[in-house]
């Protein structure tokens, strides 16, 4: 008791942002293990009402493991040990009361008493609110949804795929609403309203699609409508935001804020995005193999990083760098360390490339997309949930050459997947041409197609669900080989070995199936298949939303070499504005199916036209000039953190 | 009577007299049999339903049959006397009785008769008893009555008086004019096909309902007299027949009475296996009834295949009866048999040609064939599905004597076509054969005569002989029936020296009836229960 | 090359392990002495003396029903013998698994094979195609297969082998329901990211129905090839009772049992010995196919991998050390 | 209107399906060893005889003309012979029976009703049971409740109905008399009749087809709740039953739906081993009765029936696909 008592006070006193207010989740000695090896080591974490605690770290250390585990969603092969405890805000007084003093060593999980978990329940003062979320006894039915709002990883594969949107969200109401107090009417408003919170344009429509007829991003907010529906104390949130561009981005972060500050939701996000923790956490965990290894107040540790692996982080991050003659006022901000190097090398290069594309302007491009128009058709002889939505592309046309990098990117739902699976040929468009290396993709068959498709290399955005989940992820990184080569099952073993290396996977990992590999391990996957067969035109859909700083870097160095050694045409679908500036030579800017403009990366940049450039560049989290005080950071949600309820 | 065995509607002399329950029936009641068939003709053109089953509840004939005492003569039914013969017996007189009368009330004349007869003409009635097609005088060319032709070897003088005109004489005409085709149709009616779904009736019964295949339900006709009918007691009140019985089902019914099985009676005969157990059970036993000698059960062998008589001979001194009789249930299954005309036909003679052991003699079998110098390949024989165990019995029997046997199993229907069809593509087959009415022509002609091989008759083993049909048309044409009688004996062991097939045994058919039921009482002939006597007791 | 990790040091053990589970164990125990008891039913039956040909009426009482015990269970007839003929019922059960067993492997195959072909052609292939094979699915459905085998139990001439028939009918008519279903589940699989993410790598169609769209049907089909042995040894009986089975003297469990159903109450142990060994059989291979779904399943090989490695945690210590020989993987943070 | 081009472009395919199981079932019956008239030829049957019975029955023709004039008069009405005593089938005729002496319409109008009896209630059952034991099945796996069902069902799939058929009339009808022992008896004359006799057929049909549907149901079940969007459900609070109940078991009812649409499809076109074993006549018995007599036109006409209805089931059961399953399309 305690000691159980002093760990408290130490974690909850650290800073006095908390304001000495006692955390609504205790999670101490948290350990879990996947057949006896385990995999994450005595976490121990506080969430605090009002407050939203940031799980960063690289990819594979266990944040998503560990997050799940609170309301017991982890898979059922997770043993779990230690305790978490749930306790609620009402009796928070007599824990502000003892809180005294400031702490400034990094509560590091090793530290506290290994005999805190089982005490907490028995708490004098709080006992009758204090749930022990790991006890069978717990009442997971409360918990979940109602106590504790959960979003998960992957959005593409999270919903049931035979009801509508709307019925499931509505059903998630339905739980924790007594009786039958909800009429069917109050409850679709109370859905459609949500989804409007979210930021889904078209809430009527969104509530009558089936998961497969929505993209991502928009499976992403709806998944944070549904988590949020029922106004849980507590919301996990496991990258929730990977899918959503920069806008969409900006506003669920917002949404997440002001309802913590609204609703006192305690909010852990888990997310790889140091940009992100940094305008919106309050508190930060790094996580590292499994462990915590760093841990304080945000502007703390940014500005004070302890560990070797926090400073990597922080420098890892690629860097919006906007040209001076930007309107932008923050484009100034130089990151603090050494990629400026690396950055303005990168910037030469795209110079060079632009100086060759005006030279080989007559030579075919490797991809020449012309006046392509598509419109979904309406499924089925009874969904007719699409019925209103406009076509989902609309006279589309651009080029890349070979060597080059065009990043697409653009809102969430404006159509850049089916741009890439028309490239593809997926689909196909209603009008105009795609042409591949000088021939209509359209129009080729059989072998043609798989001939010519054996040149393209396709990172899928939904990567958990692009993989046989009955083979072995070696396996899946293998299977164009054994498609398009003759080699022989040892030589195949090596190239699988020497891929998983290059994405930054152990390769032991390869007789894992994918069930058993965390978000960033499956994309890397996925990428190291794309890349397999040393592709001309790679297709990469938002390949690094997963990927913590570390490994994204990693992979887009690949991206560069190789891109280097086969001078392969590369179409890159992402939100992330540095991400563009770090890789491509020329970007498009698509909004709701239509390129809004489109050129060279320095110049859209440094120029836009668009307004809606202007604002995905405005929106685009940028660590300013440290160390920054939070207030003015944040200052744009000031006005939403005063609206408590 | 018939190929098969099973019409449950059939036809047979013998030992003992086979009464079930001592108890006489009352007046009242419904009576149910249960049959395992799918369709009951009640067409006098069409059925070929015994005078002592299902038809003769419903339709009178000139003559009929009366069995008492185990005996079965033929007697007076709608006529007063079994016919007068005349031109040496190809002119036979009947008179009708008076004040008889149809289930519609109208009085039943001898045009009535006539009419039904000229039907049975009609190519749209086919398929019933045809003995009196190839019989009566200018008939070959005749095609019924609906077009307006009438068949000038039946003459009608008057409303009561009927004149038959024949070929040549026929001295079993009494017998003939017993079967169905006798029946009254009033005239002018029955045009339609479906006539026998609700046929106009001058027996004790008529039908209240009918759905073919599945249902049918006779209730008492207002319009028929006691005192005309000498033969039909006419017990219950209403006899309903279900179709379509699975008969292990049905013969448990009856035994244990559930159901309504006690006011039940079984159309066909035991199976197998629920007469092993009834036997075994006193209770059960009591409601057992089996004929005596009743269908010939025999080997057909396919003459035209094997013509070879050695090898004819070593099949029959191969055959293991004994084998045979048990697989078919044992002793309650029938006598062996060694002659063709079954025990109980008039002019039957005892006899043995062969003295071949009841379980065979395979040595001997195997002797004969060495002498020949024969090697006889595998015959195929074509059984039908309640045969199967006989078959087997007899296949391993043969094989002994190195006579191998291949045994095709057919449904009944592919199995009538296979062995009554012009192309007979089959070595051996397992038939039985009780006539349709007590005469040795009936015993004999179908299955020897050479004008019955294929176009859907009888003549399995293809036997063909000038002689043996020489003597058959001079028996037939006999009207004495001592004379006559002489003439079949002298017929049947002429046959057996051919071996045309392998007499097995003469069959003793075992029926079951509720325990309410009474007057369910085998006769000689036929060898099946008598309908026309049976009732309910009271309770 | 599917098996290309599998040679993977860490997975040397697993093919033995995923495929010990106790319902393989034993289903395949099953099925595996019921295969013996075909091969050797010779032998075996010889040891007393018998054949399934031959009659023995001593045994029999005056109304052809077995004298003795349970159908006249004995040390030379060991399951007693069938009434009517007195043949020794366990050389028929001996001799009867060749056809019945041949007939419902053999026939289930041949279903198999041409409905799971079928159905994912039909499945993968919209349009025309699926249009056409659908439609001769209907064709088959529609068509009445007893009926048929009714039919070519009357053409076809009786010198062609009555169990190939039987295998032949029972094989052509059973695959449309296979193909149906498969048709169904190919339709949704198609509809997989992994299936799409096949087709964008250039994969031929051959190589997405294996290995793409195989392994997502094989759970549903494994249970479905599991009830259909036994399923169509009962139709081989259930053809018998309607007549047109195998032809005697070939024994078969299914004529059989069809003669032995009227004998239930007056010899039941004539009915149960065949019965009993179509039950087991049947048993055999649902067990057998319980544990091989479950063998393929990866998620059940995790689970089982779980209880295994807390029991050969020792052998784990060994291994990890080949494991570690793989050159580590860079780059997990810089500073370990 | 989509839908109705599709329901219009499968029922025209379905006119093809049906003329070629007319086709073949025509020419399997040519290629028996005979004429089916010899049958109703009569005894004894003279040639002269067997002629005019041929050619009223119109088997004299050769089989394309026989079929020609059965296809016709499935439109135009058909007559056998002439004169008074000429048989009329009116359009839509499915063929005569001259064994029975109706109109093949009539006689399966007769007998719809007691295998749509048998097979609905059966269905109803069974899918209930199978579907009810296979979740159970499926959540409690590997317990001691999965190995009992498991057992159980390997009993009802290795059993022949007629086995379980006879079995049950023995014991429920004879040793412990609760049920009739077979019959059929119309609803419109006797409700609690009409219950009683269907009961012990419903059952013992339930039992065996049950068998197949707890396997598939169970294995399916498995397969969708390891599913993410299980977990999904539990994150939103639900109750296991709504879990296992309205997500998994959604999922997992496709293809059982597929399963299910055919059995009870060609179940409505006879269940010959059950009619047989609990006497009762309908379609099933028809088709069997009919083929044992060589009764041509009630073969084909009650297989066309039958057909019919099996394809009415695909086309339903497709339909049904596309409505469960959002993301296939029919009309594609
Ligand atoms: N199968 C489908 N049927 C109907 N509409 C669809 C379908 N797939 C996508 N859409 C719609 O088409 C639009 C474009 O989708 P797309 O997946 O291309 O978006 P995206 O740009 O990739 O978005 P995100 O960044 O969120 O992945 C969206 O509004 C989506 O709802
Ligand atoms: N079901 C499982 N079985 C075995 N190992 C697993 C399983 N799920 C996750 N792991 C392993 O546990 C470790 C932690 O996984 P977790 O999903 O928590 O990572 P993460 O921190 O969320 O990473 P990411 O950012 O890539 O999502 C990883 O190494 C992963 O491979
Ligand atoms: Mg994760
Ligand atoms: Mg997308």
């Amino acid at each position: 008791m305690p000691s159980q008592t002093q760990a408290l006070m130490k974690a909850s006193t650290e800073d006095e942002t908390w304001k000495g207010e006692h955390p609504i989740i205790r999670v101490d000695n948290l350990s879990v293990s996947f057949h006896s090896s385990p995999v994450t080591h005595n976490i121990s974490l506080r969430l605090f009402p009002g407050r939203l605690t940031a799980l960063v770290g690289e990819s594979g250390s266990g944040k998503s493991v560990t997050s799940m585990a609170l309301p017991r969603l982890d898979p059922p092969t997770a043993r779990v040990s230690g305790s978490a405890v749930y306790q609620s805000a009402i009796s928070h007084e007599h824990a502000t009361a003892q809180t005294t003093k400031t702490d400034q060593q990094p509560h590091i999980s090793s530290d506290s008493s290994k005999s805190s978990g089982s005490n907490t329940t028995h708490s004098s003062d709080q006992s009758s609110d204090s749930i022990d979320l790991l006890s069978p006894n717990a009442p997971v039915r409360t918990i979940r949804g109602g106590l504790i709002g959960t979003v998960f990883q992957e959005p593409m594969a999270v919903f049931d795929p035979l009801p509508t949107i709307g019925h499931q969200i509505e059903e998630a109401l339905e739980f924790h609403t007594p009786g039958r107090s909800l009429s069917r009417a109050e409850k679709k408003q109370k859905v459609l309203d949500q989804l409007r919170e979210v930021g889904l344009p078209d809430p009527q429509r969104i509530w009558a699609s089936r998961p497969h007829e929505l993209s991502g991003g928009q499976l992403q907010r709806a998944m944070i409508a549904m988590a949020i529906i029922n106004r849980p104390r507590v919301l996990i949130a496991d990258e929730p935001t990977t899918a959503l561009d920069v806008t969409t981005q900006k506003g669920i972060l917002a949404l997440l804020t002001r309802l913590a500050h609204r609703r006192q939701l305690a909010i852990l996000l888990i997310t790889h995005d140091m940009g992100v923790v940094w305008e919106s956490a309050d508190y930060v965990y790094v996580m590292q193999h499994g462990r915590i290894v760093e841990q304080g107040p945000t502007r703390q540790l940014f500005e004070h990083p302890q560990q070797a692996y926090t400073r990597e982080l922080l420098a890892a991050v690629p860097r919006l760098t906007i040209p001076a003659t930007t309107p932008v006022t923050t484009s100034a901000t130089i990151p603090v360390t050494a990629s400026t190097e690396h950055a303005s090398a990168h910037a030469h290069v795209s110079r060079e490339t632009m100086a060759e594309k005006t030279e080989s302007e007559k030579t075919s491009a490797l991809v020449e997309v012309s006046h392509v128009s598509f419109t979904y058709p309406c499924h089925g002889l009874f969904h007719r949930s699409s019925r209103g939505s406009g076509p989902a592309l609309t006279d589309i046309s651009f080029r890349i050459d070979a060597g080059k990098t065009l990043a697409l990117v653009g809102e969430s739902g404006a159509g850049k997947t089916t741009l890439a699976q028309i490239l593809s040929a997926q689909l196909h468009p209603q009008s105009g041409s795609v042409l591949i290396n000088g021939q209509n993709i359209e129009h080729l068959k059989g072998s043609a197609l798989r001939q010519a498709r054996s040149h393209i290399g396709y990172v899928f955005q939904n990567s958990a669900s692009a993989l046989v989940p009955t083979r072995t992820v070696g396996w899946s990184i293998a299977e164009p080989l054994t498609i398009h080569t003759n080699l022989n099952s040892s030589a195949i073993r090596d190239r699988v070995t020497a891929l998983m290396k290059d994405v930054g996977l152990n390769p032991a990992l390869a007789s894992r199936y994918p069930s058993q590999l965390s978000g960033g391990q499956q994309q890397r996957v996925g990428i190291a298949r794309a890349l397999a067969l040393h592709p001309r035109l790679l297709i990469a859909d938002e390949p690094t939303s997963s990927l913590d700083v570390t490994a994204q870097k990693r992979v887009l160095d690949l991206f560069h070499r190789l891109q280097n050694e086969y001078s392969y045409a590369c179409l890159f679908i992402t939100h992330d504005l540095g991400i563009v500036q770090e890789i491509a030579d020329d970007v498009a800017v698509i909004l709701h199916g239509t390129i809004m403009e489109q050129g060279p990366v320095d110049s859209v940049l440094a120029h836009p036209h668009a307004d809606y450039t202007r604002t995905l560049l405005d929106a685009s989290p940028h660590i300013g000039v440290l160390p920054q005080p939070p207030h003015t950071s944040h200052s744009s949600h000031a006005s939403a953190d005063d609206e408590r309820e | 009577g018939s190929r098969t065995s099973q019409t449950g509607i059939g036809a047979s002399p013998s030992s003992s007299p086979n009464t079930s329950a001592s108890a006489t029936p009352m007046k009242g009641g419904t009576l149910t049999v249960l049959t395992s068939q799918s369709s009951l003709s009640l067409d006098p053109a069409t059925s070929q339903s015994l005078p002592t089953t299902t038809t003769g509840l419903v339709h009178r004939r000139l003559t009929t049959w009366k069995i008492s005492h185990g005996k079965t003569t033929v007697v007076p039914d709608l006529a007063t006397t079994t016919g007068t013969p005349s031109d040496h017996g190809a002119v036979w007189t009947f008179h009708l009785k008076k004040g008889l009368r149809f289930s519609n009330g109208k009085p039943i004349t001898s045009q009535d008769v006539k009419w039904g007869i000229e039907r049975s003409f009609s190519d749209t009635f086919t398929g019933g008893l045809s003995y009196h097609k190839q019989l009566l005088a200018g008939a070959a060319n005749y095609h019924g009555p609906f077009s307006g032709q009438q068949l000038n070897s039946i003459e009608t003088p008057n409303d009561s008086t009927i004149i038959f005109h024949l070929n040549s004489p026929f001295g079993a005409w009494p017998w003939v004019a017993s079967l169905i085709s006798f029946a009254p149709v009033p005239r002018g009616d029955g045009t339609q096909k479906s006539y026998g779904n609700h046929p106009v009736t001058s027996g004790p019964y008529q039908v209240q309902s009918n759905s073919p295949g599945r249902e049918l339900v006779l209730t008492r006709n207002p319009y028929w007299k006691a005192s005309t009918d000498s033969v039909r007691k006419a017990y219950p009140n209403r006899i309903v027949y279900r179709m379509g019985q699975d008969d292990t089902v049905a013969a448990q019914q009856i035994m244990q009475g559930v159901n309504g099985g006690d006011t039940s009676i079984l159309g066909e005969f035991v199976p197998p296996a629920q007469l092993a157990q009834a036997q075994a059970n006193p209770q059960y036993s009591q409601l057992l009834v089996t004929s005596g000698d009743g269908a010939l059960e025999y080997i057909a062998i396919n003459t035209r295949h094997i013509r070879n008589l050695a090898v004819r001979q070593a099949i029959l001194w191969a055959t293991d009866r004994a084998g045979y009789r048990t697989a078919a249930g044992g002793a309650i299954a029938g006598n062996y048999a060694t002659t063709l005309i079954t025990p109980g036909i008039a002019g039957r003679q005892k006899y043995d040609l062969y003295h071949v052991p009841t379980g065979g003699d395979p040595a001997r079998a195997r002797a004969i064939l060495k002498r020949a110098h024969v090697t006889v390949p595998t015959l195929k024989m074509v059984i039908q599905q309640n045969k199967t165990e006989q078959a087997s019995a007899i296949q391993s029997s043969l094989k002994k004597a190195g006579i191998n046997v291949r045994i095709q199993v057919l449904d009944s229907g592919v199995y009538s076509d296979t062995v009554t069809n012009n192309q007979g593509n089959y070595d051996l087959t397992i038939a039985s054969w009780q006539p349709d009415f007590p005469d040795a022509y009936a015993n004999l002609a179908p299955l020897f005569s050479s004008s019955m091989i294929g176009n859907g008759n009888q003549n399995m083993s293809r036997y063909s002989n000038r002689a043996v049909d020489a003597l058959m048309t001079q028996a037939t044409q006999t009207v004495d029936q001592k004379a006559a009688g002489k003439l079949w004996a002298q017929a049947d062991q002429r046959i057996m020296h051919d071996i045309p097939v392998v007499p097995l045994i003469y069959s003793h058919n075992t029926f079951i009836h509720g325990s309410r039921v009474a007057g369910f009482d085998i006769g000689n002939f036929p060898a099946y229960p008598d309908y026309l006597t049976m009732g309910l007791t009271r309770d | 090359m599917s098996h290309l990790l599998r040679r993977h040091p860490t997975h040397s053990r697993r093919p033995r392990s995923r495929f010990a589970s106790p319902s393989i164990l034993w289903g395949g125990g099953i099925v595996l002495f019921f295969v013996l008891l075909a091969l050797f039913a010779g032998p075996l039956t010889a040891l007393t003396g018998n054949d399934p040909y031959s009659e023995h009426r001593s045994l029999l009482g005056p109304r052809s029903v077995p004298l003795g015990f349970g159908g006249g269970i004995s040390p030379s007839h060991w399951f007693g013998v069938t009434p009517l003929r007195g043949v020794d019922l366990f050389s028929i059960i001996a001799y009867g698994t060749r056809v019945s067993l041949g007939i419902g492997l053999a026939s289930t195959l041949i279903s198999v094979v041409i409905g799971v072909a079928i159905g994912l052609i039909a499945g993968y292939f919209p349009g025309v195609t699926d249009a056409i094979l659908s439609r001769t699915m209907d064709v088959f459905f529609g068509f009445p297969f007893l009926i048929f085998a009714i039919a070519l139990s009357a053409i076809v001439p009786d010198s062609f082998p009555r169990p190939l028939l039987l295998i032949l009918v029972l094989g052509f008519f059973g695959w449309p329901s296979i193909a149906r279903l498969i048709r169904g589940q190919t339709l949704t699989l198609t509809h997989r990211g992994y299936t799409s993410a096949a087709q964008v790598m250039g994969a031929s169609s051959t190589h997405i129905l294996l290995n793409e769209i195989m392994p997502g049907l094989l759970p549903l089909l494994i249970v479905r090839l599991t009830l259909s042995i036994p399923g169509r040894i009962a139709a081989e009986a259930s053809l018998s009772f309607l007549g047109v089975g195998i032809n005697p003297p070939t024994p078969s469990w299914g004529r059989t049992i069809s003669d032995a159903v009227a004998w239930a109450l007056v010899d039941p142990m004539y009915l149960i010995f065949p019965g009993l060994a179509l039950f087991l059989v049947t048993f055999g291979f649902n067990l057998l196919g319980d544990g091989l779904s479950d063998a393929l399943d990866p998620k059940a090989v995790i689970r089982a991998e779980m209880t295994e490695t807390a029991e050969t945690s020792k052998t784990t210590a060994t291994e990890s050390s080949t494991r570690n020989s793989a050159p580590a993987v860079v780059q997990q943070g810089g500073n370990r | 209107m989509r839908m109705f081009d599709y329901i219009l472009r499968r029922l025209i395919s379905s006119l093809l399906v049906i003329l070629i199981i007319a086709v073949t079932l025509f020419l399997i019956f040519y290629m028996f060893p005979s004429n089916p008239a010899q049958l109703s030829c009569g005894k004894p049957c003279s040639p002269e005889q067997l002629r005019r019975v041929s050619a009223f029955m119109g088997t004299d023709q050769p089989w394309y003309a026989q079929l020609g004039a059965y296809l016709l008069g499935i439109f135009a009405g058909r007559t056998f012979g002439t004169g008074a005593s000429a048989v009329v089938c009116a359009a839509p005729c499915l063929g005569y029976s001259f064994r029975l002496n109706e109109p093949v319409t009539t006689l399966i109008a007769e007998r719809f009703p007691v295998t749509a009896s048998i097979a609905v209630g059966a269905a109803v059952l069974w899918i209930i049971i199978g579907v009810g034991t296979g979740v159970l099945a499926a959540v409690k796996r590997n317990t001691w409740v999965d190995r009992l069902l498991m057992a159980l069902s390997a009993i009802g799939i290795s059993s022949p109905s007629y086995l379980i058929g006879l079995l049950a009339i023995i014991v429920f009808a004879f040793e412990l008399p609760v049920f009739p022992s077979g019959g059929y008896v119309p609803f419109s004359r006797n409700p609690a009749g009409w219950f009683s006799h269907l009961l012990l057929p419903w059952l013992v049909l339930a039992l065996i087809n049950a068998a197949s549907y707890t396997r598939i149901t169970r294995t399916q079940m498995i397969g969708e709740m390891e599913q993410d969007y299980i977990r999904t459900e539990r994150s939103k609070g639900a109750p296991e039953s709504v879990v296992v109940g309205r997500h998994a078991l959604r999922n997992a009812l496709l293809p059982v739906m597929t399963m299910f649409g055919l059995d009870l499809g060609s179940l409505l076109g006879g269940a010959v081993l059950t009619e047989r074993v609990f006497s009762m006549q309908g379609l099933g018995m028809l088709l069997l009765d009919s083929v044992t007599n060589l009764d041509l036109q009630v073969l084909v006409g009650s297989t066309l029936f039958a057909a019919a209805l099996v394809i009415v089931a695909n086309l339903v059961v497709d339909i049904c696909y596309s409505f469960l399953d959002p993301r296939v399309t029919v009309g594609r």
